[in-house]
């Protein structure tokens, strides 16, 4: 291993203290020690998160928002302090524009049907060859329903957005909303929010931005990008599961019917009529997830007290190491190249099917994994029908990269 | 890592350089089974003696090692066997991947037995088995 | 303090046993003991619940379904063995039937959305004149979106469902979902659930049981019941937030269109066409609240390893007890008396506000509702703004009881 | 249980038997506010003096104990006092029910300081005061 590799990802938030947060990392998995690669998919959780859970449940949880007492006030209290924390680690405008979904899909169907469904039919909605599911599906459900059209921007071969087509797709003014990836889920590429959110409202289109990936690796600053809707899933960010976030601007949110209809999202409720609470309560129905929210500030005061510039020092370094290591790899092509990525590792392996890379790679305790990453189109793009994928966290070490590379290169030894 | 106890010696030659693979163009029966999570695919294409036995089978699959392996074993395994042992056969592979422990007279199929350790690639290694009992139960409902 | 209810309160459960469970009890509030009355709003969660969900985090966590490695394959099993158990725990036909949503609002959303999608204009909900916010905007929502019709059956004067009404409401035949709690929260009254469905099916209609309430404090079958859907909220349960229960029949979730578009509940999908997953994944979009449903299966084991038996009849009893102990505090009039009824009542009380009695419960360190209880129609008809609410769990004691009612009679002797 | 701190003395007797409750036939200004979450409601009735002071004011407020008992007190405090003064007592009742202390000089209106550890009540003292505000700034932008 490279010297200066250690050095810089030693640095970036002194990684075995990093490590020592995280329990579960000290697990073995078929009698080897858990090297965890699968993070894009879904972190693990610092025993801060745990604990916050653990201790809310244990003194202080009752439901919220409606009871005068003590402890539904303070429970109150911590569920709204998250919040204010989302809308910082945002650059929110307002606290308001924060509303807490179950995850970043939640959101986009909370979007796609409030908003969408203020869209007329002709209208667009533009997304990318490289979306995830969700940011593809709940667009073809309302296409489906409304009748709005559904355009399509491609990718080019390295994986990056073809802004040229992307600024021909915008050029007949129909689009509405473009809703795009921030970063890729299985390409590793971070799109240019900025240039895509600038190209957009020059043609009058606001911008989704699904930032399941990107908020974990990068600073976000919705304001400072000038978005219109954006959105995270507390799993990925080291929170608990059952928690994501729709940020969106205040008159958008204003303007937008509301999605689901119970309690705590009315302001006066008569059989004939009801009416709807202020944003964002208008889009809370129900007892939301209380423990989780908590447990998701939690994860982000964890996330803040490493700092955006370590994280993103540490995956850098870890990223490059990783592609020079997985480089020379007999056999092994890396899928996606666009110059601005992140830690997430798309690649196939000559004769070997990822499946068996995946299995293999399992039974010496790394996991990573291998499918089509909820991105079936993306797969039809790029010609394969799965890639296996390694991703990283802010617990990653070169170490566990050698000796992915390292055990790689035996299994393609077995296939050859 | 040494050679790993899944991917034994017979599992990954299978897979490789499978001895029952390709088109049977004498075919009277063809079925297929696939996977749409993987991509797996299994085509079978068999002729049937007097007796119901399978006289011949060839398989083309595209997919991983475990599934090609499994097809091709599979292949050599069935051929002059009929619907009940197919059947037999097919439940002792069930019970070795569900339990890692393979009921004698598996022969050369206890090499999936691991999978036991591996759920979700069980269905690799029994899709070419499915797809040749849909294809017998499709012959004889017609 | 009534021996005989000691006797049959401490039977059942012991008690002592099960408070030592609920770390929570032992916290102060304003320098008294809590005495937690509000648990018909959010149960507190045993250590057992507590400790399940920061183990599953400490030693096995992984995003579930897609992945080939050990941790996932782990993480999935554990998942899915709650869906079976969630079945037994309904006496559904089939773990198929399970859906996981946020909450009981999320499922009767979703069942509004895609059930009701099905309706035509003209085509009739019937709900009741008790159901919560959750079980009736919905319904408002469906109605003004699609042009069904919402119809309302009233409720006699002691707070049981008018059976009568009821038979009124159906004659027509254009009923096709009645949507009726099976527990009110404000009320306590416990509806006939097999009386109703058995007329709503004469009647052609389908029935949806909002047993958020109800499935806390009594066995439900929803075969034996014959009901088409069924609600429950694993807060109240004992278990996690975010994260509840749609139970429906096979072949209706099989028609039914999906609600949220995503990863996990599709089969293919391409630009052009998506095809979804069989049921019940059509209906869990991304990524699902893994940990909060390993919670809950928790609490369930949790429940029935104390059963319904020995719930029950601590509930009776405790009812009954606090029936007679409140009937005695001067000025205070409970509201709901229906003959079938559980744990949780109502009251106001002559000249104080509900607000201010639960202010002054509060500081005494007792936690009661006060408020319209997300039933604000319920509100109207019964002719009041607000009420007062203690609710019972299974650690409530009679001793608890006995401070409420004493407290109570203080506060009124403040205010005459 | 003792007398309560919140709900002392002087705030029950208001509530109970108010001083300054019910209509003001010779009232030229007007105003209520209202919390729909509890039902509160405060209506306001108030003659201004030349120098736009407050010479007679009226609640009737149909609500919680401290709501009522709010109402009465303000509008005891508040006659003969002008804008500029309503504003400031108002400010420091809002720091009283915010940290619990109240600045001197708030007089009986201290009796709210508890409110500080009862959040969700806060809103049922302060509701006549932004009742009351709100109609003295109606007045002036007419
Ligand atoms: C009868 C009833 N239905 C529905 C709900 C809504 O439950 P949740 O907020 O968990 O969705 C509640 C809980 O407040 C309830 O008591
Ligand atoms: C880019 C991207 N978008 C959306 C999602 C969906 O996130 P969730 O499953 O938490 O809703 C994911 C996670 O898989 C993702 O990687």
């Amino acid at each position: 291993m490279d010297q200066s590799v250690i050095t810089s990802v030693h640095a970036a938030g002194s990684l075995r203290h990093v490590r020592a947060d995280f329990p579960i990392l000290s697990q073995k998995v078929h009698g080897k020690d858990l090297v965890f690669l699968d993070s894009a998919a879904s972190a693990q959780k610092p025993r801060q998160v745990i604990d916050c859970m653990a201790d809310t449940m244990r003194t202080q949880y009752a439901n919220i928002h409606r009871g005068l007492y003590w402890m539904s006030e303070r429970t109150t209290e911590a569920y709204e302090a998250v919040r204010d924390q989302v809308a910082r680690f945002l650059g929110a405008a307002a606290r308001e524009e924060v509303v807490f979904t179950r995850n970043s899909t939640e959101a986009i169907n909370l979007v796609a049907h409030s908003y969408g469904g203020l869209l007329r039919p002709g209208q667009v909605v533009l997304v990318s060859e490289m979306e995830h599911h969700a940011n593809l599906v709940p667009w073809q459900m309302l296409r489906d329903r409304t009748g709005v059209e559904l355009r399509i921007t491609p990718i080019t071969d390295d994986g990056a957005l073809d802004m040229e087509a992307l600024a021909a797709n915008l050029a007949d003014g129909k689009v509405a909303l473009v809703a795009i990836t921030h970063m890729s889920n299985v390409l590793g590429t971070i799109t240019d929010a900025r240039a895509i959110i600038d190209m957009a409202h020059a043609a009058g289109a606001k911008v989704l931005l699904d930032g399941s990936q990107l908020a974990v690796h990068r600073r976000v600053d919705v304001q400072a990008l000038g978005a219109d809707f954006y959105v995270v899933t507390g799993h990925k960010l080291y929170g608990p599961t059952g928690i994501g976030v729709l940020w969106a601007r205040r008159e958008l949110l204003e303007a937008m019917p509301p999605f689901l209809g119970g309690g705590d999202m009315i302001s006066t409720v008569s059989f004939e009529r009801s009416t709807w609470a202020n944003v964002p309560h208008k889009f809370e129905a129900g007892t939301p997830a209380i423990i989780e929210t908590i447990g998701l500030g939690a994860a982000l005061a964890y996330i803040e007290s490493i700092g955006f510039d370590a994280i993103g020092a540490h995956e850098d370094a870890l990223t490059a190491y990783a592609l020079e290591a997985l480089g020379n790899v007999s056999g092994l092509k890396v899928i996606g190249t666009a110059p601005q990525r992140g830690g997430v590792i798309s690649f196939t392996m000559k004769d070997v099917h990822p499946h068996d890379i995946a299995t293999l790679l399992d039974r010496n305790g790394i996991a990573v994994r291998a499918g089509h990453h909820c991105a079936e189109p993306l797969m039809r793009r790029l010609g394969v029908t799965a890639t296996a994928r390694a991703s990283f966290g802010i617990y990653t070490t070169p170490e566990e990269i050698d000796l992915l590379a390292r055990t790689l290169e035996q299994i393609r030894g077995f296939f050859v | 890592m040494a050679q790993d106890d899944l991917y034994r010696t017979v599992v990954l030659e299978r897979a490789k350089a499978p001895r029952h693979a390709g088109p049977l163009p004498t075919a009277t029966l063809n079925g297929q089974g696939s996977n749409p999570l993987c991509g797996d695919r299994v085509q079978l294409h068999a002729v049937l003696d007097g007796q119901g036995r399978i006289e011949a089978i060839r398989h083309e699959t595209r997919g991983c090692a475990i599934c090609a392996a499994s097809a091709d074993l599979m292949a050599g395994r069935v051929t002059g066997q009929n619907r009940t042992r197919v059947n037999r056969l097919h439940a002792e592979l069930v019970e070795a991947v569900e339990t890692g422990t393979a009921p004698e007279g598996l022969g050369e199929l206890a090499a999936f037995a691991p999978l036991h350790q591996h759920r979700s690639r069980r269905r690799c290694a029994l899709l070419p088995w499915s797809a040749l009992i849909d294809m017998l139960n499709d012959d004889k409902d017609r």
